[in-house]
Formats: C-alpha cells, structure tokens, sequence
C-alpha cells in the first residue's frame, strides 16, 4: 500500500487527537482553510474550533501562547506556515520553550510541537527557502526530527506528539504530494518512530551518505548510480538531527570508511559539519578519505530556476562526491 | 476641454477620521489626469491577468500575488506624492513597482526569473525593487515592511530631505507586534511616515474579523491618528495622500485604512471563493471596481468616448503583450551570478555551490 | 475587636476605567487580613534588603532586581484569587514566589545558586517558579511572559478549570509588540488572563513618557478595557484584582495598570539615582510607601499599636536571617545535575561537557 | 600602552560617527544611561539626540527601523542590550538585512552593524548567556566578527561600521573591563582590521589551537602552560567567524598537523564543527590525530557558580585536549 506524505501528517495529527484530548493544534490557515498545504485537513470539522484553532498572522503571540499552554499541561501543535515565520517567534521556541524545563529544575515541562514545512520548496525565492535544521538542533532542550518518508513522516509526527519534551519537526513542502509505499504496521495506530534514531534505507559497503528530508530520496537516487558503477553506498536517514545518532554514522563510517553528508541547508555551521566532526571524534582511524560536503550552495535562494538549481544539492553532486570519497572521480574541475 | 483643467469631484463616501479632522470629500483632478488614471489602472489590471495565464503556463514560479481589485491604490497613492517620497509594500507588488515607474518588460521577466528583470531574475515575484524610484521592495515578510519603512522615514529625517515614507501592510499583517512597536516609536520620533492598512478584508483565507478583534484598522494606531478611505476610490486615495503627507511631515505619523478588495485568491494556489461567496466578489465588481468607477466619471464629464476608452483598453492589451514576448526573449542569468551580490563587497574570499569541490568561486 | 470583622475603607484614589465602568472604592477587609498584609509586605521588604547585602556579599551574582516599594501589588493580588489561578511575571519575581507560598529558604538557596533552592540553585534570581501554586516564573526576556500567561489562561478554560491567570510586567515592557499580538488574540478567544502592568514609570533608565507616546498603560489594550491602580495602596490593588478576575472569567482579557514604584535601582548594577531625583524616590517613600499606608490603617482602626507593629518587624528580620543562615548551609548542586532536566526524556542519548572525552553524562 | 576593551569599543564608535556623519547609534539606553555597559559614554553629549538615539525595549521595532535607514543610506549601529535579545529582530537580521541586497541584485544594499555583549556571561543564567557566534555566521549575506582583544575591539568595528554589507558584531561582556597593550598603530583613528582574516596569537608547531573572543584568553593561557610540557601551540585568533579564514587556519593545521577548536557555545554545528569539516576538506592527509572540540557543555546554561563552571571551557581542557591531540595525555577518565 502506498501513502502520501501529506497522508501520512494527516493520520499522524488526527489519530495522536483522538487518543489524547490536552493534545489541540493552532496556527495560521489550519482550520476553516484546512491548512495552507492541507495537512490538517478535515481536523476542524473532527475536532471542533476548541482544538483546532485558526489564528492571527502573529507567529510570536500565538507561539508564545502555545508554550504557555504547554507549561499548563496541555500539548500543542503549533503549525508555522513555513518555518521561515519561526524566526518571529524564535525566543518562545529557544528560551520559553527549550530552557524552561532546565530552569526550574524539571518543574516546568513543555510538551509542545512545533511543526511546519522548512527549506527550499520552488520558486520561492531567498526570505521563504531557508532551512533551520542545523540551528534548531545547535540547541539543547529541543528536539529536532526531519521525515523523509510516508512511515518517517507518521511514526516521528506521532512520536513527536506523544514526547513530553518540546520538539521541532521539519517538514518538506515538495515532499507533501509524494507517495510512499507502507506496511501494515506502519497504518496501525500504536505505530511510532523512536526519536534520537536513524535509518539505514539502503546497506553498502564502500561509502557512507548521510542525509535528512528530501535529500534522502536524491541519496537514494544517487547510491543507485553509482552501484551501475560498482560502488555500493551506504544510505543513512538520519530521521532526528537533535539528538543526532552519532552511534549508527560512526558504525557506519567505520564499516565504509568513508563519507558524503547531504543537506539542502547553508554550509557554514551546518549539518554535514557536525556530522564530519562527530565522526573525526569517534571514528578518526577509520577515515579512508576527506569527508565531503554536499550542501546548499553558500548564497540566499535566488528565484531564477537555472540559479536555484544551482543552488541546492543535485543528485549528480552527491554522486560525484562519493566517487571522489572513492578515489574513482575524473580530476576537480577548475575554479569559476 | 482642456486636458489640465480643473475638475473638482466628490468622493464616493466621506473620510472617516480618528483623532483627526478629515480631509475635504472634493477632490481637485483633470481630464488629463483621470484619463492617465483610467490607463494606469487598466495596464494594471492587464498585467496580473497576464501574469495569472503565465503562471498557469508555468512560466511563473512559485509564490504569485495579485494585484488585481486594488489598482486605485496604487494609482492614487502616486498621484499624490513625488520619487522623492519611499514606498515600501509586501508580496503583492507588482503595480506598485509599475507606478513607480518600473517597466513591464521589468516586470514579467522578473516573474520569469530573467536576466532582465527588475532584480535581475533573482528576486521573483514578491521581491521587486526600484531603488531610484524610491521603491523598497517588495517584502515576503507579513507585516516586517513597516518598521523598514519607518526605517526610511527614519533617514529622510535624518538627511533633511522634505521627504516621506508610504509602509503598505495588509488587514492580516495588521495584527502584527512589530508594526506597533514602529508605530510607537515612530510617533516618539516624530518620523513622516504614512501606514497605509490595504484593508482587502482577507489575509489568506480569514476574514479581518476573525484575526482581529477590532477591524477598525485606521483606529488600531490608538494614539496615533487615523483616516479610513475608499481605497476602491482612486480620488479618495489620492486625497488622503496628499492629507496624509502634509500631515506626516508636519506632526509624524498617520494610519490610512484603504478599503478595497482582491478579486483573484491570495496567491496561485488559492481558488479565492472557499472562504467568501461569489456573489461578494462579483457585487465589488459591479458596484465598486476601480476601473469602472473611472470610466463612468470620464464618460459623465465627456472626457472621452466609450470607445476611445476601449481603445484604450486594447493599446493597453498590446503594450503587454509585447512586453510578455520581450520578456521571454531574455535570457536566464548567466550562471556566474549565483555568487554575486552576496555581499558589496566580498574580499575576495572563496563562496561554495552544494558541491565545492565543483563550483566555487571568489566573491567580488 | 474581632480579627475577622468586616472594615470597609476607601482607597487612596478613585480608580480610572477604560472602556469599563470601574469598581466601588470601598474595600472590604478585617483586622486579620491587615495584620498579614503588613506582615507579608515587610517580610518581602526585609527579603529583599537582605538580597542587596548578600549580593554586595559577593553570595549572590548576576543579575538580581529587587521589588522593594513594589510590594502591594504582590500582596494584593494574591489577597484577592487562589492557588488556581495562575500569575507569571518578569524577572522581579523573589516576591510574588513568596506570595505564592514559596519560603524564604527557598527564595535565597535559589539566588545563592545552592541545591535547596526553588529552581535546585540552576535558575538564578530571574527563574524561581512555584508549578504547584501555578507560578510560571520568573522569566527574563521583557514581554514575553505576557504571551505565555495568555497560554496558561487558555490551558485553564480549555481544562474548563474556572481559573484565571495574571500576567506581569513593567512599563518598559508595555511597548513590545507580542503583548499586542497576545491580547488580541486573548480576546478573539475570550481567554481568562488579566494583564497587569506594574508601571514604576522607569524601564531600567528610561522614564516611561521617554519609551511610550501614550504612557496610559491601562488605555493601551484599545479595544481591551482597563483600569488604572493604585499599586502602592495594597486594597486598592485587592479591590481591582477581584474585580478583574470576574471580568475575565466573564468576558476575557483585561488589563490593570498598577501605578507603583521601585526603590532599588533597576538591578545591582545601576545605583538608580542617575535618571531620577532622590527627592522623587524619598518623596515616594514618604507619602506612598505602601508598609507604611497599612500601618498607619492599622494604628488608626487601633487593630494593633505601634510596638507591637514593630515587634512583628523585628520578628520578620529574625524569619529573614534565619533563613539566610539555613540557606548559607545548602550546598552547591552535585556536578552530575549539570546534565539533569536538559529534557524530561534523555532516550539514554549522551550529552557532553566542555571536553567531551572527559565530561559526558547519558541523558535519563 | 594599554587600553581597555570598553574603551576600544568607545573609540572606535567615537571616531567613526566623527568620521562620517551617515553613522549612528540606537538600542536600549545607549543615550542618557550611556549603555548598559558604557561601551556608548559619552557620545550622546558628543553627537546629539539625533544620532545617539535611545529606543523603547522593542527589539524587533528598532531593529527593522534601523535596517530600513540602511535600505537609503544611512550607516546605523544597532545595540543589542545583549545578543540574546536580538531573537526578537532576528527575522530583520536573517530576512530584511542579510538577503535583500541579494534579492534587489545589488540595488539596495544595507549598510548596518548590530552589536553587543555575546555569550555566557557570569551569573546570568539560561536565557541571558547564549551563544550566536554559530547560528549568525551561518547565514550568507552577513559578516559575523567577535573581537578578543583592545586592537581586535577597536580594528574589527572600525571595519564594521566602514564595511557596506551587514554585520554581526559579537562582544564579550566580561571582557569589557580588561586591558590590552596597544600600539601607536592601533590608536591611530585610521587604524582598521581586515574583515574575513584571522590573527595568529602565538606561534606554535605542534598543535594548533582556534579560538575566538574570551576563548582566545584561554588558549593563550593554555598555550603557556602547555610550552612548559614541551608542547609549542600556535593559537588562532580567529577574529572573523563569517567569513571564516580557512586559509589561516588550513596552512597552521598543514604545519602542526595537530587541531583543537576552542568556543564558549553549544557544540553542535558550531564553530568547531565547521572549523574540522573545513580541516578535513582542505588539509585531510595532514591530519595526525583527531580533532579535539572543546566547547560549552550541551546543556542550557546553569546559574549554580559550580555548575556554571562545568559548563563552560577552562584552561585545563584546553590543556588536556591538546596533550591528547599531540598523544601525551593520560588516558582518558571514565564516563561520568
Ligand atoms: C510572518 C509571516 N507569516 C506568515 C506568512 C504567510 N503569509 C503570506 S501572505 C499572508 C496573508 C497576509 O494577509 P494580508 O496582510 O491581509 O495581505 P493581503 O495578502 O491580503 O494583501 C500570509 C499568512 C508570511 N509571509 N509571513
Ligand atoms: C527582550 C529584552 N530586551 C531587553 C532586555 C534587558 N532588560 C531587562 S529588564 C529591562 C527593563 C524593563 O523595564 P520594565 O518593563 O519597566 O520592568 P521593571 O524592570 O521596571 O520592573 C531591560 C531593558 C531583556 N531582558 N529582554
Ligand atoms: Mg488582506
Ligand atoms: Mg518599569
């Protein structure tokens, strides 16, 4: 059986408000619209205008009005209509929401999900393509999950509900309308993901990529390449940024040797970065060849379609990269 | 008649004032003038259409707001002010752009994401500028254009230059927390600035009254004074500008509450008619469109015939379709230009594509 | 006299409404309760000398604002709710936590950063909270308590629990633009919440007219009513807190302003006395200070005399040194609680310390 | 000569706002107070209201009126009261300032420094000691400098104010107070640091330490103490965190071979991260040990002076990470 995204976000929502009536949703466009992406479709007229609540375009009010809630004892959803918006109500998200648990020495719990779609989507141009993983997950008190799948996008979502920690999850805009195949386990209600675990979605032997959201399905796309080439790539899905799972890359890296990071996100302080450093850390003697870096070009997201391709990670990138981390690439080319 | 004499016409409806003495409903025009105003509003008008069958062919990308409904903004506004006064709007900017002065062959490449758009392909659709119009954008940020734009009060100001800034924000950035902290501080400042709240009654699909608990929005600036205005009305508009202006540069700032609406959805991907009837939308269309209002006027005062105003209509609908194929002629960017304008001034030091090993290059 | 009989006293001044009619001027009281005012609002008094000295002590660091003068607002807004009802205030927090029930011991372990403080010694002066009086801090970015106070009271009539929050903060804080964002929210959804702006008229060195336009804080909710507060005249403060919880279990959000003054300058670092006179300061203490209007109450009903008014303060130095001295005993938080309470659910992952190959913790 | 770090940073604004009279200065009690910090003393008796301008507590009010001056031409100074505040702006940072001369191509550029104290503090707590050397430098379209010492202070905000782009300026509260010996040069009004290069501290050939702001402190303490072990540490000042000068650092590592990276923030995706990943790209085979990352504990920052300790670098784990970078530790403790 195959699920959307969308679908699958859908479930996710509608099955964790069933189970649990502290559990309510609030963000621009999620009720009478039915969201501005349709995630949250139907929930409105399931759940009724108490827990689906259709708010004002004021992300720090409603943001900071959710995490009260939270510090109450109920456990909100808030929806960004893209994470874009989160930079307006960012302090709730780090200093009311991540630290107040710490704070108060556990008194003070904040069981609350922010969620929305992050990154590029197309044609959006710099101020609505940023993606906020790498710094959601430099803080600790949050939790940071990114789906990639149908089964990542329901078990993280109904994880992420059910943890009583604030989390952050990181939905992809171009990923919504994509279909997944999916077992029956998966479209049963007690299914859940555990936070703070990656994926292997594909074995290999000779070279590690490590990849989050929609770059998982270019790595995927990527490793099938080059095994028509004889490299056999190992594909890690990292599912949770924060925590990152440091024990499955560093098995990984040690049964490869080597490694390629994919991430849409700007480069500098990102994630490929900890992920290279967490493996130098643990992993150092077992680096065959330099870590390499797929990522989003280091520039604001240009509207052009020919620049905003070249802006983000292609499949023909991550593919050159392993073959370089494979000593099997055609000579750099020159610089521009 | 003589095309610049003076014709002296009421507005649709008076002003509403808040803390302030509304200006008179007798607005000054010309022939000449309502004549420019019918062009203006029906390039307008031609060019969203336009824009909405070039998304459609998917020519367009992405995000995509229009204009269409609210031209007599737009066009009143600019009636009443110089370059040397700043417009600073959000996404749905492409008239505003226009009636600065901005071409269409700008404009549609820039919706092309061509080399010749008004950013050079590189803002798209909510991000066009006119620096030497005075034209700051163009901002995807609900309701973050109106601290900018007091920002630019802020510098007028500061250089002395007589000047004043228009921030346009919509009825759903009109809740926003920043817009009064500027206003606020805009008010201790003294800076001529001019909120204009393009209240279209809608911001995406709610309507003013469930995202606002008091929709009044030219009395939301409390101790600052406020004037509601048929924004349907391009004389109204063009009134409460000039009023506002003298105003703002004598006594700082003012909110003007536009009253208009949008005739197409939000953006591309709203229908626009799940969230308001039909019926409302073709009721504006009758009873209050903008385009028509004028017509009607230019055909009472016998300024012009009804057909020579379909000419009109048709000059109108060539100039933009020739600058639809202009702007389909220009190129893409070259690819070099992912790296620049990163910074003025970049130091020389290297800039990475999402393989660098691959694509770099020295910033400028 | 009977310490429970009714005595009904006129406050100070009258209160001034916006958009409501305010409430009688006549406060019930009795004997008992003016007693455990005085008491409560000199042990808060004493408290917060005490900090001053330990902080000169070199015993407390960072940052720590006092609420000295400020007391009735405390004291009277807890005569008039219960444990039900929810407060949440800035960083000037020591007294509200002890109005809530939190003891002394707690109060300085806490800003002496020792394990039996309120926050186990992690929080520090700004962070004491008190989840079983449903006291949520002690917050220390300025505003942003005000929005997570309107998510409590949402929490409460979600839960239908009949309850009501108090959301504090300063004049300073009044212009920030989530408390817009909040309030409009709140009451679209009829939320619960009383906004209280405790106006001792400076934000750190700026006098209130120098950061507001309209420092008429209780006008400032627009289309929200408000009312105007002696905060120095703790029945006064009762009277409005007991109204305003009515108000808004009935029709939601409300704000009172609370004219009140702070002794100390705005914390340890600023003496105070560069942006204000000291005759202002000892002309507030003089004629407003609000330990004294309750002993004067007190003397004049004859519900106690003067020696034994100062025996209870004599009392309340002894409670505070006490305290300080059991406080001084707590010690330091053990090291391994450096990675305690990160998140509630560790997933057994590691966390690590500066040197991440000597110090790291698994997360419970 | 020696002159304070406050005193720097006095000058530096002192001299620029003299030099040209588009620069001015707004934030929260810059004017009568003379700062929070008294980095402004002075000026507003020397430059008038119009250009020392104190703002109302509205981060995000000030902050998108001090960009939208820069969009015309002016040359504002934005005060942070401390960077933890600038949460509140930050989408007028990331979204107004950082991209718009990007997304106008070039028409409109915005000419602006925010700065202020930056970090851990002593005492302050969770909410008042983070760290957004990371999260900044992340971001093309800005300039991200945090300056060490009294010439650092000075130099770096000279070219701060002068530069055309936005820029991160990132002070150190608890440097403020300390002196540095200055040379003639530096007190010169001419004086000016290049933006996007680091500064070696002390050579050194068997290990290479980074470090910027207060941290540069601490190596250089290490650094000395380590060269009483017999091991000569070159230290890194980096000075500029956005651009980051991977040549510096590059051509050090390709000399000792041996990296530590030193910050005060969280560690995940942060400088040192970025500061391996940036190693292993360039210099990879030069590598003899791992990295060694010492950086803020992964945790919100505690207020407990013990506690506060533990969670942020001292001398003697810089010290111990760099023994064991040159292999002449003991071997490592137990996990606690
Ligand atoms: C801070 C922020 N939140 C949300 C959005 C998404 N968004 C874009 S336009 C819009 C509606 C704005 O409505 P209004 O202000 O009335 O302007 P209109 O579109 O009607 O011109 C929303 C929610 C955004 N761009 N920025
Ligand atoms: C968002 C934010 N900006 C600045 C500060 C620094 N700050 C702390 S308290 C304060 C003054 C607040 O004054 P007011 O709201 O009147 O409260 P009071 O201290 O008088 O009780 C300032 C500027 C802060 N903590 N948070
Ligand atoms: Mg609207
Ligand atoms: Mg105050």
């Amino acid at each position: 059986k195959e699920m959307m995204v969308r679908e699958a976000l859908n479930s996710a929502l509608d099955e964790e408000m069933s189970a649990d009536p502290k559990v309510f949703l609030m963000g621009e466009e999620v009720g009478e619209y039915q969201g501005a992406y349709k995630i949250t479709k139907g929930l409105l007229e399931k759940y009724g205008p108490d827990r689906v609540l259709d708010t004002p375009i004021t992300e720090a009010g409603f943001t900071g009005i959710g995490v009260g809630a939270a510090y109450h004892g109920l456990r909100p959803i808030v929806e960004f209509m893209t994470f874009n918006f989160s930079m307006q109500a960012i302090d709730h998200i780090i200093n009311s929401a991540a630290k107040t648990n710490y704070m108060s020495a556990g008194q003070i719990s904040v069981p609350i999900v922010f969620r929305g779609p992050n990154g590029a989507a197309a044609g959006v141009g710099a101020q609505h393509s940023q993606c906020y993983a790498a710094w959601y997950a430099h803080v600790p008190g949050l939790k940071v999950l990114s789906p990639y799948s149908a089964e990542d996008a329901r078990g993280l979502l109904k994880a992420a509900i059910r943890d009583p920690d604030p989390v952050v999850f990181l939905e992809n805009e171009l990923l919504y309308g994509e279909s997944f195949p999916v077992s029956a386990e998966v479209l049963d209600s007690s299914f859940c993901l555990p936070i703070g675990k990656a994926k292997i979605e594909r074995e290999g032997k000779h070279v590690t990529i490590t990849a989050f959201s929609k770059m998982v399905g270019y790595a995927l796309k990527a490793a099938e390449i080059l095994s028509k080439e004889g490299i056999s790539a190992e594909v890690i899905n990292l599912r949770s940024i924060r925590p990152l799972d440091r024990a499955t890359i560093n098995a990984s890296v040690r049964k490869t040797n080597r490694l390629v990071t994919v991430e849409e996100g700007f480069p500098q302080h990102g994630v490929g970065a900890e992920i290279c450093m967490s493996v130098v850390e643990e992993s150092f003697e077992y680096l065959d060849a330099p870590v390499e870096r797929i990522s989003g070009a280091d520039v604001p997201m240009p509207y052009a379609a020919n620049l905003e391709r070249l802006a983000v990670p292609q499949v023909e990138d991550i593919v050159r990269a392993a073959k370089r981390a494979c000593y099997r690439s055609v000579p750099m080319a020159a610089t521009a | 008649f003589s095309s610049d004499q003076t014709l002296t016409i009421e507005t649709s409806v008076p002003f509403t004032g808040h803390k302030i003495e509304p200006p008179s409903r007798s607005v000054d025009t010309s022939p000449a003038e309502l004549l420019s105003f019918f062009r203006d509003m029906s390039l307008m008008r031609r060019m969203e259409i336009a824009a909405d069958s070039l998304y459609k062919a998917k020519l367009i990308r992405g995000f995509c707001h229009l204009y269409d409904g609210q031209e007599a903004a737009a066009v009143g506004m600019e009636a009443a002010i110089t370059k040397k006064d700043s417009i600073i709007t959000a996404y749905r900017d492409h008239c505003t752009f226009l009636a600065r002065g901005g071409t269409l062959v700008e404009a549609f490449a820039e919706l092309m994401g061509r080399r010749n758009g008004c950013s050079d392909g590189k803002g798209g659709s909510m991000h066009f500028y006119k620096k030497d119009a005075r034209f700051y954008g163009g901002h995807g940020i609900v309701g973050a254009q109106v601290p900018l734009g007091c920002g630019v009060a802020f510098a007028h100001k500061y250089l002395k230059e007589g000047a004043v800034t228009f921030a346009l924000y919509g009825d759903g950035a009109a809740n926003q927390g920043q817009l009064f902290e500027a206003l606020n501080i805009s008010a201790l400042w003294d800076l001529p600035v001019i909120l204009i709240c393009e209240n279209n009654h809608y911001g995406m699909g709610t309507a003013e009254w469930r995202a606002a608990k008091s929709p009044a929005y030219y009395k939301r600036g409390d101790y600052v004074p406020g004037l509601k205005v048929d924004g349907m009305d391009v004389l109204a508009v063009k009134q409460a500008c000039k009023f506002a202006k003298e105003h703002a540069l004598a006594n700082g700032p003012i909110i003007l509450e536009m009253d208009t609406y949008r005739y197409h959805g939000h953006s591309m991907s709203d229908p626009g008619s799940t969230y308001r009837t039909r019926d409302e939308i073709s009721g504006v269309r009758q009873e209050r469109d903008p385009i028509e209002r004028v017509r009607k006027l230019i055909l009472a005062h016998e300024l012009a015939t009804a057909s020579e105003l379909k000419d009109t209509e048709k000059e109108v609908r060539k100039e933009v379709d020739d600058a639809i194929a202009q702007a389909k002629e220009s190129p893409m960017p070259d690819p070099s230009e992912l790296f620049t304008n990163v910074y003025v001034k970049g130091f020389g030091v290297e800039s990475f594509g999402a393989d660098r090993k691959e694509v770099k290059a020295v910033l400028p």
